[in-house]
């Protein structure tokens, strides 16, 4: 396999009485995409957020590449090229989803964002406009966030995440509040685009369906602790990861 | 006395009026999310209220028994609470509520223009006095010093207040049920809350402590116009000091102004204008959302 | 119309002041614009109709807002609503910033109420008059008082109002008092935020300091306030207060104000003339007995001064039409009469003695206070009245250094 | 696109200037004090639309009023142009000096920390005797690259100089509002965490739009200061920085030109009311203001510039 | 116990998104809403508890029509609201949060309804004292879930329950949604997807575009059978 890019070494994160990490260490190959699963507040969005610096782990190392990002804020990560899309979606309410991606674009244009370049230019538009195509959300463009539903606000909210030049995109649970019918043609999209760009991708996911088909390798997260890191099929098979997070086999 | 007993009373004295001054507002911002400029001017018309209503008092033969004119005080302000609570509430506010924050200070300006020139209408500018409730509970003698017996059933008022409120919010199930409403009244509604008198209780308890704090004020000063301008910004500071929306914090933001002014005072008069908002920068320096921020809830 | 004579008022409507000084100000100058356009009402030389024949007519303006407000204000009275003349401002700051807007327009303004000396002691205006003594005398007018009863004078502290008022009104005391009482030791200036209403720590400080005389300045709510705190704690027993410009609450105050408090009326005004007599008595009680039979009350400093601006407008007015050929006078003619002019007031003589003719000095008297108890008012006695020369500065002189020189050329009798 | 808006800045100006033919003078005095005022306006919009309102804005107002006035009465500078220059610097160097520490607060603490710094400002005028204290400077009329205009032409001189500044501000500040900058600024307002997530600082942002808003305070504090020909502390009181917040609030974010219009009527109202309603004008004011807040929530601008999307 | 919609429209700004919805879930029956994502199912919900505002057609319940009934009202007939983004009080305890409903209805028995969560989702014990603010969105939406279980005593509508909620945890709570149909509760599940156990409903009327297109019958015999 090729080097890591990503190296979690034993972080600990505790709130007050609860353990949202123990022990956790994680490497990551370069190109890889690992999925995390595991019981409800088992601790996967805490690991996501330590990795892009909304939470300090107390202890542990983060490393990106040769750098520890542990404790750095979120803006540095990002700009290091480590992405992410949240599990409740994070949009600018008052712009509408055009503009959304207008945002996330003009954020990530090369020469950093302008005072004079206007940010409707046509060709800024059409960039925008594109990548809602692809994500089947341009139908929305021009309405405002409150009155999209829930899954399109979580397809705009993985589309402005995927602007930009990624290293490592953390998804998580890109899908919980998508159609059934939309689940897969979604992660096919998003997954071809980041795979297409040797981008290393790290999700959340709890539709075992998922898991199987995107990821190469699973971490079983209960109670804060990996219980399980493994290829998909080892891990769901393991007796504590059913009885824990997936249930018993039907 | 020593010089710092001498400014731990004083302190202390003027934290209880700015105290009951300000509890009022913190809990208004707490429940409607208004911050609301008018409550200057509730303060006002407490005071008004009070002095027209001790004035009846003792016209109507109260000098028999003097005390009742503190009855006379605190029924001024329930009138005060029960006729404008419900007017600006119902009639105005209950209109703007989930708008943006600045929008609804903009209405409670408006609302306060219209109340300072409505209190000229009605009083008139004629300063009105009821001195009598202030001396009433006679001397109290501390070293050298001399203080009024009032000052210090001020400072017990507010200890009151402060315990009631508090109680209100925190030990009781009305409290717990004013916390959903805050929070989110659409979904309150929907479990069966009724918003609109929680609002409407919320904003005349307001107005009743605004108003008290006008009336336990208006036997020690004259009743003018253009009394309630000066008292909102200093509520706004204890308010800002404490973090919006709680109550004790209300009640250190306005221990820590009125004993620094206090301290001014006695040690470096010339700093007094400016002790208030150095109390505010230094608290906002170090708790940029004040002493007891409002949890903000998980966003990711 | 040339038969009418509009003039335009800015005084407090709102705010502190409004009580204190905008409208008693105007209760008075309405009364006397009422009996001067029925005619006949007044002693000579006030019994002509008008000014000159002329009806007065007056539109009002609030003056709270501050300066800024004020300046536009100025412009559209003058442009819009086109005055023949202005009377106003309570406020030292207005009367600061309107005098040179005035002689841009070219329009003949009367500022009569402001105290700062600095209107005129940094600017020269050609349209601008103040006819009231600027704040000097009120303090100065207090410090000869305590000399000329012997009162002992170990120490001393202020309590003032935090602007320009109450700084200025403590440096003159302060300044008069180096010269009448060397020896004084100054103990605590305290200067509470104006429109505080609470002084419960300034009254300990000032009890702490045992100061045998407390200075203040304070007016209206202000000083109401503090006299009720300060009295309630006995405050009065254990130092001498004295109140520069406190004249005006004892009609709201009526028996809380304690007795024995020295007090000033910026001016031989409200009690002080009342109890004057003389020549002028006439015209004093004809005011005085027109004012309380119409508001129920009686006139305190601030119509007086109202008064007096309108008897000399209007004599400046009929100067300059005696001299014109009887037409309704023009902004330069207007200031060409006013300019020295001197005339009387029920407050005094008035003279335009400053400011190459610009500003007035005026008599001054100070007194003590004392409750009638069975009349059931309060009165001043042991009044002492101070000729205008002696306790303004003469021509040219600025008033603080006057009063570092230790007043050279006071005429006192 | 850009086109269209240099055009309507020259009709703008076009517009403006024709005031100055045919205003009576007190209609002319009180445009141009509206439009300086306007201009402090613009500053709060611009941070309004970065999700924070100064309501110390009276800070810059009276640092640029003030350092203009002293720099008149002490160097003896009168050209209108080093006046504004010079203030602006001032204001420029003070807003880039308390940016960076205002930029972490948010809301009513952002209000509260800048309405603090300005009543410190006031209080400390207050309190120097030396220059005038409570009661204030008066400074003398500008000149304009030498010409020294009295009377009327001053007037007009004085109000073309507004009008032109205006224009070349509220020009740039659009310019600015629709760049990609401007954008950020909106989404900031927004959620600041997805901004800081894509890779931009909210700080920044923050800090840009207060300086912006800092330059604007006190190119408007100068020429209000040269247009009365005084200056005093009140100038930083509350009340006044009040006064902006309203008009910027009345004017909304969507458009520049509803700032200069609000300010305006808010002016030509109060000095109606207080001329036809000298006793109530406080309430004449408060029932206008409700009435606009009922009618337009979104403010002028929302009549002439509706953010799309709502119709889709 | 049972709801009826008949031809209900609701428009947001002059843009419809429900165009004559009609639907009834009869006395202790499990009725599905699926549809894709903006199809109109959490408005669908709205429309029920009264939050959304409607233009035209009437909501009935057993026969009395509420169409104009307040929220809270309804809230009073015993109608229980997961909704979709949890909405929890942040300030107040998990157990606070579930107990709500009860302080302010007397109908309610909140301590028998608080024992039957935690039964249901034992994980809950020990979070009761936790404030809600901080929990994950998984937890947050257990809660959620105990929060409408004891309000609903009548009428229990779920806005995508399971979304977020990790398998395991998923079957047990369908299982024991299937076994409160003894007790003459009507449930009414909005999903986007259909994954979960076919034993929880009866049946699923299918929405989009804002109409109810079919509804089908779910026959658990048939599935088991297969
Ligand atoms: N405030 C609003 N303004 C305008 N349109 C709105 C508003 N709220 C919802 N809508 C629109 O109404 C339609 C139905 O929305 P709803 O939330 O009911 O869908 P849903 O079926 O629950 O979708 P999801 O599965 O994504 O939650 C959507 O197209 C949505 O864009
Ligand atoms: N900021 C915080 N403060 C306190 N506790 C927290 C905080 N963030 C997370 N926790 C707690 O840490 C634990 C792990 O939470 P986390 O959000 O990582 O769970 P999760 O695995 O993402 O769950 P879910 O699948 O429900 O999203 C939970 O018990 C949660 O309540
Ligand atoms: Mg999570
Ligand atoms: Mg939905």
């Amino acid at each position: 396999m090729s080097k890591s890019v990503l190296e979690v070494r034993d972080v600990q994160k505790t709130f007050g009485a609860v353990t949202a990490a123990q022990d956790i260490s994680v490497t990551v190959p370069e190109g890889a995409v690992y999925s995390l699963i595991g019981s409800n507040g088992a601790g996967k969005t805490t690991f996501v957020n330590m990795v892009t610096g909304y939470i300090k782990p107390d202890s542990g190392t983060i490393r990106f590449g040769d750098r520890n990002i542990a404790g750095m804020a979120p803006r540095q990560i990002t700009r290091l090229g480590i992405h992410r899309s949240f599990q409740i979606a994070q949009l600018c309410t008052e712009l509408t989803v055009e503009e959304n991606m207008l945002v996330a674009d003009a954020i990530h244009s090369r020469s950093g964002p302008s005072f004079l370049r206007r940010a409707h230019d046509a060709q800024a538009r059409d960039r925008a406009m594109a990548t809602l195509e692809r994500f089947h959300i341009a139908e929305h463009r021009d309405r405002l966030i409150p009155e999209l539903s829930g899954g399109v606000k979580k397809l705009l909210d993985i589309a402005m995440a995927m602007a930009g030049d990624t290293q490592i995109m953390l998804l998580d649970e890109p899908t919980s509040g998508v159609a059934s019918d939309e689940k897969f043609p979604i992660m096919d999209l998003v997954m071809d685009a980041l795979r297409a760009s040797g981008v290393t991708v790290i999700f959340v996911e709890h539709d075992m369906d998922i898991v199987t088909r995107y990821s190469e390798r699973v971490l079983a997260f209960y109670d804060g602790r990996i219980i399980a890191d493994d290829a998909p099929d080892e891990v769901l098979s393991d007796p504590e990861v059913q009885r824990y997070v997936t249930g018993a086999p039907a | 006395m020593d010089l710092a007993a001498t400014i731990l009373v004083d302190g202390l004295i003027y934290a209880g009026w700015l105290f009951i001054v300000s509890v009022g507002l913190t809990l208004v911002f707490g429940v409607l999310n208004i911050l609301n400029i008018a409550h200057g001017s509730l303060y006002a018309i407490g005071a008004y209220a009070s002095a027209s209503m001790v004035g009846a008092y003792f016209a109507l033969g109260g000098e028999a028994f003097p005390y009742g004119s503190y009855v006379a005080m605190i029924l001024a302000a329930v009138l005060v609470a029960l006729v404008l609570g419900p007017l600006l509430e119902r009639g105005l506010l209950r209109f703007f509520y989930g708008r943006d924050e600045v929008l609804n200070v903009l209405v409670t300006y408006a609302v306060f223009l219209i109340l300072e020139d409505a209190m000229k209408l009605i009083w008139g500018v004629n300063p009105y006095f009821v001195y009598e409730p202030y001396t009433l509970l006679g001397d109290v003698e501390i070293g050298p010093l001399f203080y009024v017996g009032y000052d210090f059933a001020v400072i017990a008022a507010a200890v009151i207040v402060g315990l009631a409120v508090w109680l209100t919010l925190n030990k009781t199930r009305v409290g717990k049920v004013v916390l959903a409403v805050i929070h989110d009244s659409e979904m309150s509604q929907t479990m069966g809350v009724n918003v609109q008198r929680i609002y409407l209780g919320a904003f005349m308890a307001g107005t009743f402590l605004a108003a008290l704090g006008g009336a336990l004020t208006a036997p020690m000063i004259s009743v003018t116009p253009g009394l309630g301008v000066n008292v909102i910004i200093v509520a706004f500071a204890v308010v800002i000091i404490g973090g919006l929306g709680s109550v004790p914090g209300a009640a250190i933001g306005a221990l820590m102004v009125g004993i620094s002014r206090a301290a001014s005072v006695h040690l470096f008069p010339e700093a007094e204008l400016f002790i208030i908002y150095f109390v505010m920068a230094i608290v906002l320096l170090f708790r940029p959302e004040g002493l007891f921020a409002k949890t903000q809830a998980r966003k990711i | 119309a040339d038969d009418t004579f509009k003039i335009g008022v800015i005084t407090f409507l709102s705010g502190q002041a409004a009580e204190s000084f905008g409208v008693p100000a105007w209760n008075g100058g309405k009364l006397l614009v009422d009996m001067l356009n029925e005619g006949g009402k007044l002693p000579a030389p006030y019994d002509k109709m008008g000014f000159g024949g002329m009806k007065i007519e007056a539109v009002i303006v609030d003056e709270a807002g501050g300066a800024t407000k004020q300046v536009q204000e100025f412009r559209n009275l003058v442009q819009r609503e086109e005055v023949d003349a202005v009377v106003g401002y309570v406020s030292s700051g207005d009367c600061l910033a309107v005098p040179p807007v005035a002689d841009e327009l070219k329009a003949f303004t009367i500022l009569y109420d402001c105290g700062t000396p600095r209107v005129f002691e940094d600017g020269s205006y050609d349209y601008v008059f103040r006819t009231a003594a600027h704040a000097t005398m009120d303090n100065l007018s207090l410090a000869r008082y305590l000399k000329s009863r012997d009162f002992d004078v170990p120490s001393f502290a202020g309590l003032n109002q935090d602007y320009a008022w109450g700084q200025d009104s403590w440096a003159d005391f302060t300044g008069a008092m180096k010269q009448l009482y060397p020896d004084a030791e100054v103990k605590t200036a305290l200067f509470p935020k104006f429109g505080a209403g609470q002084y419960g720590t300034e009254i300990s400080a000032l009890l702490r300091e045992k100061p045998a005389l407390v200075h203040s300045s304070n007016w209206g709510g202000d000083l109401q306030g503090f006299l009720i705190q300060a009295t309630a704690r006995g405050l009065h027993k254990r130092a001498q207060l004295a109140l520069s410009a406190g004249d005006h609450v004892i009609p709201q105050l009526q028996d809380k104000m304690p007795d024995g408090i020295f007090l000033g009326a910026r001016g031989v005004n409200g009690l002080a003339a009342q109890a004057r007599g003389g020549e002028l008595k006439e015209l004093t009680d004809t005011m005085w007995n027109a004012y309380e039979a119409e508001y129920n009350t009686f006139p305190v400093q601030a119509p007086f001064r109202m008064w007096q601006a309108l008897f000399g407008l209007k004599t400046a007015v009929e100067k300059a039409m005696a001299d014109n050929g009887g037409t309704k006078p023009s902004s330069e003619e207007l200031a060409a009469a006013m300019k020295g002019l001197e005339w009387d007031a029920p407050s005094g003589r008035i003279e335009m003695a400053l400011a190459d003719g610009h500003q007035a000095i005026q008599p001054n008297a100070i007194g003590t206070t004392k409750w009638n108890a069975e009349a059931g008012k309060m009165e001043l006695v042991d009044i002492e009245y101070y000729a205008a020369r002696c306790v303004n500065p003469p021509e040219g002189v600025k008033s603080q250094d006057w009063l570092a020189d230790g007043f050279p050329g006071a005429e006192c009798d | 696109m850009r086109f269209n808006l240099i055009l309507a800045a020259v009709a703008a100006f076009v517009v403006l200037a024709a005031g100055s033919v045919i205003l009576p003078d007190w209609a002319m005095f009180l445009f141009a004090m509206a439009l300086a005022k306007g201009l402090v306006c613009l500053g709060i919009v611009g941070m309004m639309r970065g999700g924070v309102v100064s309501f110390g804005q009276g800070l810059f107002y009276c640092i640029g009023a003030y350092t203009a006035t002293l720099a008149a009465n002490n160097f003896g500078i009168s050209d209108i142009f080093l006046l504004t220059l010079l203030s602006a610097s001032v204001c420029l160097l003070v807003g880039m000096a308390f940016g960076p520490l205002l930029s972490s607060y948010r809301g009513i603490f952002f209000a509260m920390l800048s309405l603090a710094l300005s009543m410190v400002l006031y209080g400390s005028l207050s309190k120097m005797s030396a220059i005038g204290g409570t009661d204030g400077l008066n400074i003398a009329a500008p000149t304009f690259l030498g010409w020294a205009p009295e009377g009327r032409a001053l007037q007009t001189a004085l109000y073309i100089y507004v009008v032109a500044v205006v224009v070349i501000a509220g020009t740039l500040m659009r310019f600015y509002f629709d760049s990609e900058r401007g954008l950020i600024t909106l989404a900031t307002r927004d959620n600041e965490l997805r901004v800081e997530y894509l890779g931009a600082s909210v700080r920044n942002v923050m800090t840009y739009n207060y300086v912006f808003g800092a330059v604007l305070g006190g190119i408007g504090g100068t020429i209000a200061a040269l247009a009365l020909g005084h200056v005093d502390p009140e100038f930083a009181f509350w009340t006044t920085s009040g006064e902006f917040v309203f008009v910027a609030i009345l004017a909304g974010f969507l458009s520049v030109p509803a700032v200069f219009v609000a300010a305006i009527i808010l002016e030509l109202v109060r000095s109606f009311s207080s001329l036809y309603f000298p006793n109530t004008w406080q309430l004449a004011l408060g029932i206008f203001l409700l009435v606009v807040i009922v009618v337009l929530p979104n403010g002028l601008g929302s009549l002439v510039n509706r953010r799309k999307g709502k119709a889709a | 116990m049972s709801l009826k919609l008949e031809n209900v429209e609701v428009s947001i700004q002059a843009a419809p998104i429900l165009r004559g919805v009609s639907l009834e879930v009869g006395t202790g029956e499990r009725m599905g809403l699926v549809g894709r994502n903006g199809a109109g199912k959490t408005t669908v919900m709205r429309t029920i508890t009264g939050l959304a505002s409607m233009s035209a057609g009437k909501v009935f319940w057993n026969g009395e029509d509420i169409t104009a009934m307040a929220p809270r009202d309804r809230a009073l007939l015993g109608f229980g609201y997961m909704p979709e983004d949890r909405r929890l009080v942040p300030d107040l305890t998990v157990e606070e949060n579930m107990l709500l409903p009860a302080w302010v209805n007397d109908q309610i028995d909140g301590p028998k309804g608080l024992e039957f969560v935690y039964d249901l989702m034992p994980e809950l014990t020990t979070m009761a004292p936790r404030k809600a603010l901080l929990l994950s969105g998984g937890q947050q939406k257990m809660v959620a879930l105990g929060r409408a279980l004891i309000a609903g005593r009548k009428l229990l509508l779920l806005d995508e329950p399971f979304e977020g909620v990790a398998p395991a945890l998923a079957k047990r709570i369908s299982e024991v949604i299937t076994s409160l149909k003894g007790e003459g509760l009507s449930v009414l599940i909005a999903q986007s997807e259909l994954s979960h156990s076919v034993d929880l409903l009866q049946r699923e009327s299918v929405i989009e575009r804002g109409e109810i297109i079919r509804v089908n019958v779910i026959d658990a015999s048939l599935a088991e059978g297969a």
